[in-house]
Protein backbone atom coordinates (compact mmCIF):
# COMPACT_ATOMS: atom_id res chain seq x y z
CA UNK A 1 0.00 0.00 0.00
CA UNK A 2 1.41 3.47 -1.35
CA UNK A 3 0.27 5.58 1.64
CA UNK A 4 1.02 8.49 0.52
CA UNK A 5 -1.23 7.76 -2.38
CA UNK A 6 -4.12 10.85 -2.57
CA UNK A 7 -6.08 8.82 -5.25
CA UNK A 8 -6.09 5.23 -3.52
CA UNK A 9 -7.14 7.20 -0.38
CA UNK A 10 -9.89 8.88 -2.79
CA UNK A 11 -11.13 5.25 -3.69
CA UNK A 12 -11.61 3.95 -0.44
CA UNK A 13 -12.96 6.97 0.79
CA UNK A 14 -15.51 7.17 -1.17
CA UNK A 15 -16.34 3.45 -0.32
CA UNK A 16 -15.93 4.35 3.47
CA UNK A 17 -18.89 7.50 2.63
CA UNK A 18 -20.42 5.06 0.91
CA UNK A 19 -20.51 2.09 3.44
CA UNK A 20 -21.77 4.79 6.52
CA UNK A 21 -24.25 6.16 3.84
CA UNK A 22 -26.07 2.99 3.71
CA UNK A 23 -25.58 2.05 7.52
CA UNK A 24 -26.98 5.04 8.37
CA UNK A 25 -29.96 4.63 6.26
CA UNK A 26 -30.31 1.18 7.47
CA UNK A 27 -30.14 1.65 11.08
CA UNK A 28 -33.07 4.57 10.36
CA UNK A 29 -35.25 1.99 9.00
CA UNK A 30 -34.55 -0.53 11.77
CA UNK A 31 -35.82 2.82 14.42
CA UNK A 32 -38.79 3.11 12.46
CA UNK A 33 -39.83 -0.21 13.06
CA UNK A 34 -38.65 -0.06 16.69
CA UNK A 35 -41.35 2.66 16.93
CA UNK A 36 -44.01 0.58 15.50
CA UNK A 37 -43.30 -1.94 17.54
CA UNK A 38 -43.95 0.71 20.64
CA UNK A 39 -47.62 1.03 19.09
CA UNK A 40 -48.18 -2.09 18.48
CA UNK A 41 -47.07 -3.57 22.26
CA UNK A 42 -49.06 -0.24 23.45
CA UNK A 43 -52.40 -1.41 21.62
CA UNK A 44 -51.69 -4.64 22.81
CA UNK A 45 -51.71 -3.70 26.13
CA UNK A 46 -54.65 -1.84 26.19
CA UNK A 47 -56.74 -4.51 25.02
CA UNK A 48 -55.44 -7.04 27.38
CA UNK A 49 -56.03 -4.74 30.30
CA UNK A 50 -59.67 -4.56 29.21
CA UNK A 51 -60.27 -8.55 29.41
CA UNK A 52 -58.11 -8.80 32.62
CA UNK A 53 -60.26 -5.85 34.42
CA UNK A 54 -63.34 -8.08 32.56
CA UNK A 55 -62.32 -10.67 34.87
CA UNK A 56 -61.93 -9.05 37.74
CA UNK A 57 -65.72 -7.59 37.61
CA UNK A 58 -67.10 -11.04 36.72
CA UNK A 59 -64.95 -12.77 39.76
CA UNK A 60 -66.45 -9.66 42.05
CA UNK A 61 -70.36 -10.12 40.35
CA UNK A 62 -69.69 -13.96 41.30
CA UNK A 63 -68.77 -13.41 44.76
CA UNK A 64 -72.06 -11.52 45.53
CA UNK A 65 -74.22 -13.89 44.43
CA UNK A 66 -72.85 -17.23 45.93
CA UNK B 1 -4.59 -5.24 14.31
CA UNK B 2 -2.86 -1.77 12.55
CA UNK B 3 -5.18 0.69 11.93
CA UNK B 4 -5.40 0.74 8.64
CA UNK B 5 -8.14 1.93 5.87
CA UNK B 6 -8.46 -2.02 4.92
CA UNK B 7 -9.51 -2.86 8.48
CA UNK B 8 -12.24 -0.07 8.66
CA UNK B 9 -13.73 -0.77 5.56
CA UNK B 10 -14.05 -3.96 6.46
CA UNK B 11 -16.00 -3.16 9.43
CA UNK B 12 -18.10 -0.88 8.05
CA UNK B 13 -19.20 -3.61 5.34
CA UNK B 14 -19.79 -5.75 8.22
CA UNK B 15 -21.72 -3.00 9.92
CA UNK B 16 -23.57 -2.71 6.60
CA UNK B 17 -24.67 -6.43 6.71
CA UNK B 18 -26.09 -6.78 10.27
CA UNK B 19 -28.03 -3.70 10.23
CA UNK B 20 -29.78 -4.88 7.22
CA UNK B 21 -30.34 -8.67 9.30
CA UNK B 22 -31.50 -7.34 11.89
CA UNK B 23 -33.66 -4.20 10.13
CA UNK B 24 -35.28 -7.79 8.64
CA UNK B 25 -35.36 -9.57 12.49
CA UNK B 26 -37.45 -6.29 13.16
CA UNK B 27 -39.94 -6.39 10.44
CA UNK B 28 -40.20 -10.25 11.88
CA UNK B 29 -41.24 -8.87 15.07
CA UNK B 30 -43.70 -6.54 14.04
CA UNK B 31 -45.48 -9.29 12.54
CA UNK B 32 -45.04 -11.63 15.17
CA UNK B 33 -46.87 -8.40 17.72
CA UNK B 34 -49.33 -7.78 15.23
CA UNK B 35 -50.68 -11.42 14.97
CA UNK B 36 -50.50 -11.68 18.80
CA UNK B 37 -52.59 -8.06 18.94
CA UNK B 38 -55.14 -9.37 16.65
CA UNK B 39 -55.51 -12.64 18.73
CA UNK B 40 -56.08 -10.18 22.01
CA UNK B 41 -58.62 -8.01 20.25
CA UNK B 42 -60.62 -10.80 19.44
CA UNK B 43 -60.61 -11.87 22.82
CA UNK B 44 -61.79 -8.31 24.35
CA UNK B 45 -64.18 -8.84 21.67
CA UNK B 46 -65.56 -11.75 22.80
CA UNK B 47 -65.77 -10.64 26.22
CA UNK B 48 -65.08 -13.40 29.10
CA UNK B 49 -67.28 -16.11 27.44
CA UNK B 50 -70.75 -16.17 29.43
CA UNK B 51 -73.28 -16.16 26.22
CA UNK B 52 -75.45 -12.87 26.27
CA UNK B 53 -73.09 -10.93 28.71
CA UNK B 54 -72.15 -7.46 27.82
CA UNK B 55 -69.28 -5.79 29.80
CA UNK B 56 -71.64 -2.90 30.54
CA UNK B 57 -73.39 -5.23 32.53
CA UNK B 58 -71.12 -4.48 35.32
CA UNK C 1 -20.68 17.12 -0.38
CA UNK C 2 -17.09 16.51 -0.74
CA UNK C 3 -15.92 13.19 0.30
CA UNK C 4 -13.35 13.97 3.42
CA UNK C 5 -11.98 11.78 6.37
CA UNK C 6 -13.98 14.68 7.81
CA UNK C 7 -17.49 13.86 6.67
CA UNK C 8 -16.61 10.49 6.87
CA UNK C 9 -15.93 10.73 10.92
CA UNK C 10 -18.95 13.07 11.29
CA UNK C 11 -21.35 10.27 9.70
CA UNK C 12 -19.14 7.39 11.89
CA UNK C 13 -20.68 9.87 15.14
CA UNK C 14 -23.93 10.19 14.50
CA UNK C 15 -24.24 6.31 13.57
CA UNK C 16 -22.79 5.31 17.10
CA UNK C 17 -24.87 8.05 18.61
CA UNK C 18 -28.16 6.98 16.93
CA UNK C 19 -27.51 3.23 17.73
CA UNK C 20 -26.51 3.73 21.50
CA UNK C 21 -30.08 5.62 21.61
CA UNK C 22 -31.90 2.81 19.67
CA UNK C 23 -30.20 0.10 21.62
CA UNK C 24 -32.15 1.60 24.83
CA UNK C 25 -35.44 1.56 23.09
CA UNK C 26 -35.35 -1.90 22.93
CA UNK C 27 -34.33 -2.08 26.36
CA UNK C 28 -37.74 -0.49 26.91
CA UNK C 29 -39.27 -2.32 24.38
CA UNK C 30 -38.47 -5.62 26.61
CA UNK C 31 -39.77 -3.86 29.80
CA UNK C 32 -43.49 -3.57 27.07
CA UNK C 33 -43.44 -7.07 26.58
CA UNK C 34 -42.44 -8.58 29.82
CA UNK C 35 -45.23 -6.62 31.48
CA UNK C 36 -47.66 -7.43 28.97
CA UNK C 37 -46.30 -11.21 29.11
CA UNK C 38 -46.99 -11.44 32.39
CA UNK C 39 -50.89 -9.92 32.75
CA UNK C 40 -51.17 -12.90 29.56
CA UNK C 41 -49.58 -15.60 31.76
CA UNK C 42 -52.21 -14.42 34.82
CA UNK C 43 -54.99 -14.65 32.77
CA UNK C 44 -54.19 -17.33 31.55
CA UNK C 45 -53.62 -18.99 35.04
CA UNK C 46 -57.06 -17.52 35.72
CA UNK C 47 -59.30 -19.02 33.12
CA UNK C 48 -62.14 -17.43 31.90
CA UNK C 49 -63.60 -16.32 34.91
CA UNK C 50 -66.00 -19.52 36.17
CA UNK C 51 -64.98 -20.37 39.46
CA UNK C 52 -64.47 -23.80 40.37
CA UNK C 53 -64.32 -24.69 36.38
CA UNK C 54 -60.77 -25.90 35.26
CA UNK C 55 -59.21 -26.01 31.43
CA UNK C 56 -58.99 -29.97 32.18
CA UNK C 57 -63.11 -30.02 32.50
CA UNK C 58 -63.30 -29.69 28.69
CA UNK D 1 -5.82 19.93 5.11
CA UNK D 2 -2.58 18.67 4.00
CA UNK D 3 -3.55 15.58 2.03
CA UNK D 4 -0.23 14.04 2.18
CA UNK D 5 0.37 13.83 5.88
CA UNK D 6 0.84 10.35 6.92
CA UNK D 7 0.45 11.41 10.65
CA UNK D 8 -2.99 13.48 10.35
CA UNK D 9 -4.66 10.86 8.69
CA UNK D 10 -3.02 7.95 11.14
CA UNK D 11 -5.08 10.38 14.19
CA UNK D 12 -8.44 10.23 11.71
CA UNK D 13 -8.10 6.17 11.02
CA UNK D 14 -7.52 5.55 14.68
CA UNK D 15 -10.45 7.51 15.66
CA UNK D 16 -12.68 6.21 12.73
CA UNK D 17 -11.76 2.61 13.82
CA UNK D 18 -12.95 3.63 17.17
CA UNK D 19 -16.03 4.84 16.03
CA UNK D 20 -16.68 1.64 13.94
CA UNK D 21 -15.68 -1.00 16.72
CA UNK D 22 -17.75 1.00 18.68
CA UNK D 23 -20.74 1.08 16.67
CA UNK D 24 -20.36 -3.02 15.81
CA UNK D 25 -20.41 -3.36 19.45
CA UNK D 26 -23.86 -1.24 20.11
CA UNK D 27 -25.86 -2.74 17.31
CA UNK D 28 -24.49 -6.64 18.79
CA UNK D 29 -26.32 -5.87 21.83
CA UNK D 30 -29.09 -4.27 19.73
CA UNK D 31 -29.40 -7.66 18.08
CA UNK D 32 -29.37 -8.96 21.46
CA UNK D 33 -32.42 -7.21 22.77
CA UNK D 34 -33.81 -8.01 19.46
CA UNK D 35 -33.69 -11.87 20.28
CA UNK D 36 -34.99 -11.64 23.62
CA UNK D 37 -37.80 -9.71 22.58
CA UNK D 38 -38.78 -12.58 19.83
CA UNK D 39 -38.56 -15.09 22.88
CA UNK D 40 -40.72 -12.81 24.92
CA UNK D 41 -43.56 -12.78 22.29
CA UNK D 42 -43.57 -16.51 21.66
CA UNK D 43 -44.28 -16.97 25.19
CA UNK D 44 -47.06 -14.49 25.36
CA UNK D 45 -48.39 -15.78 21.91
CA UNK D 46 -48.17 -19.12 23.44
CA UNK D 47 -50.18 -17.82 26.85
CA UNK D 48 -52.98 -16.15 24.70
CA UNK D 49 -53.47 -18.81 22.48
CA UNK D 50 -54.10 -20.78 25.85
CA UNK D 51 -56.72 -18.49 26.84
CA UNK D 52 -58.56 -17.95 23.72
CA UNK D 53 -59.02 -22.23 23.20
CA UNK D 54 -60.44 -22.20 26.27
CA UNK D 55 -62.71 -19.51 25.27
CA UNK D 56 -63.80 -21.70 21.97
CA UNK D 57 -64.11 -24.29 24.57
CA UNK D 58 -66.24 -22.49 27.00
CA UNK D 59 -68.13 -22.03 24.10
CA UNK D 60 -69.07 -24.84 22.49
CA UNK D 61 -69.73 -26.17 26.31
CA UNK D 62 -72.31 -23.75 26.54
CA UNK D 63 -73.96 -24.24 23.55
CA UNK D 64 -74.44 -27.78 23.91
CA UNK D 65 -75.98 -27.36 27.11
CA UNK D 66 -78.82 -24.97 26.04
Amino acid sequence: VAANSPSMYSQELFQLSQYLQEALHREQMLEQKLATLQRLLANTQEASDSSWQALIDEDRLLSRLE
Amino acid sequence: MACTIEKVLADAKVLVERLKDHDNAAESLIEQTTTLNKQVESMKEVGTGIPGRNQEDF
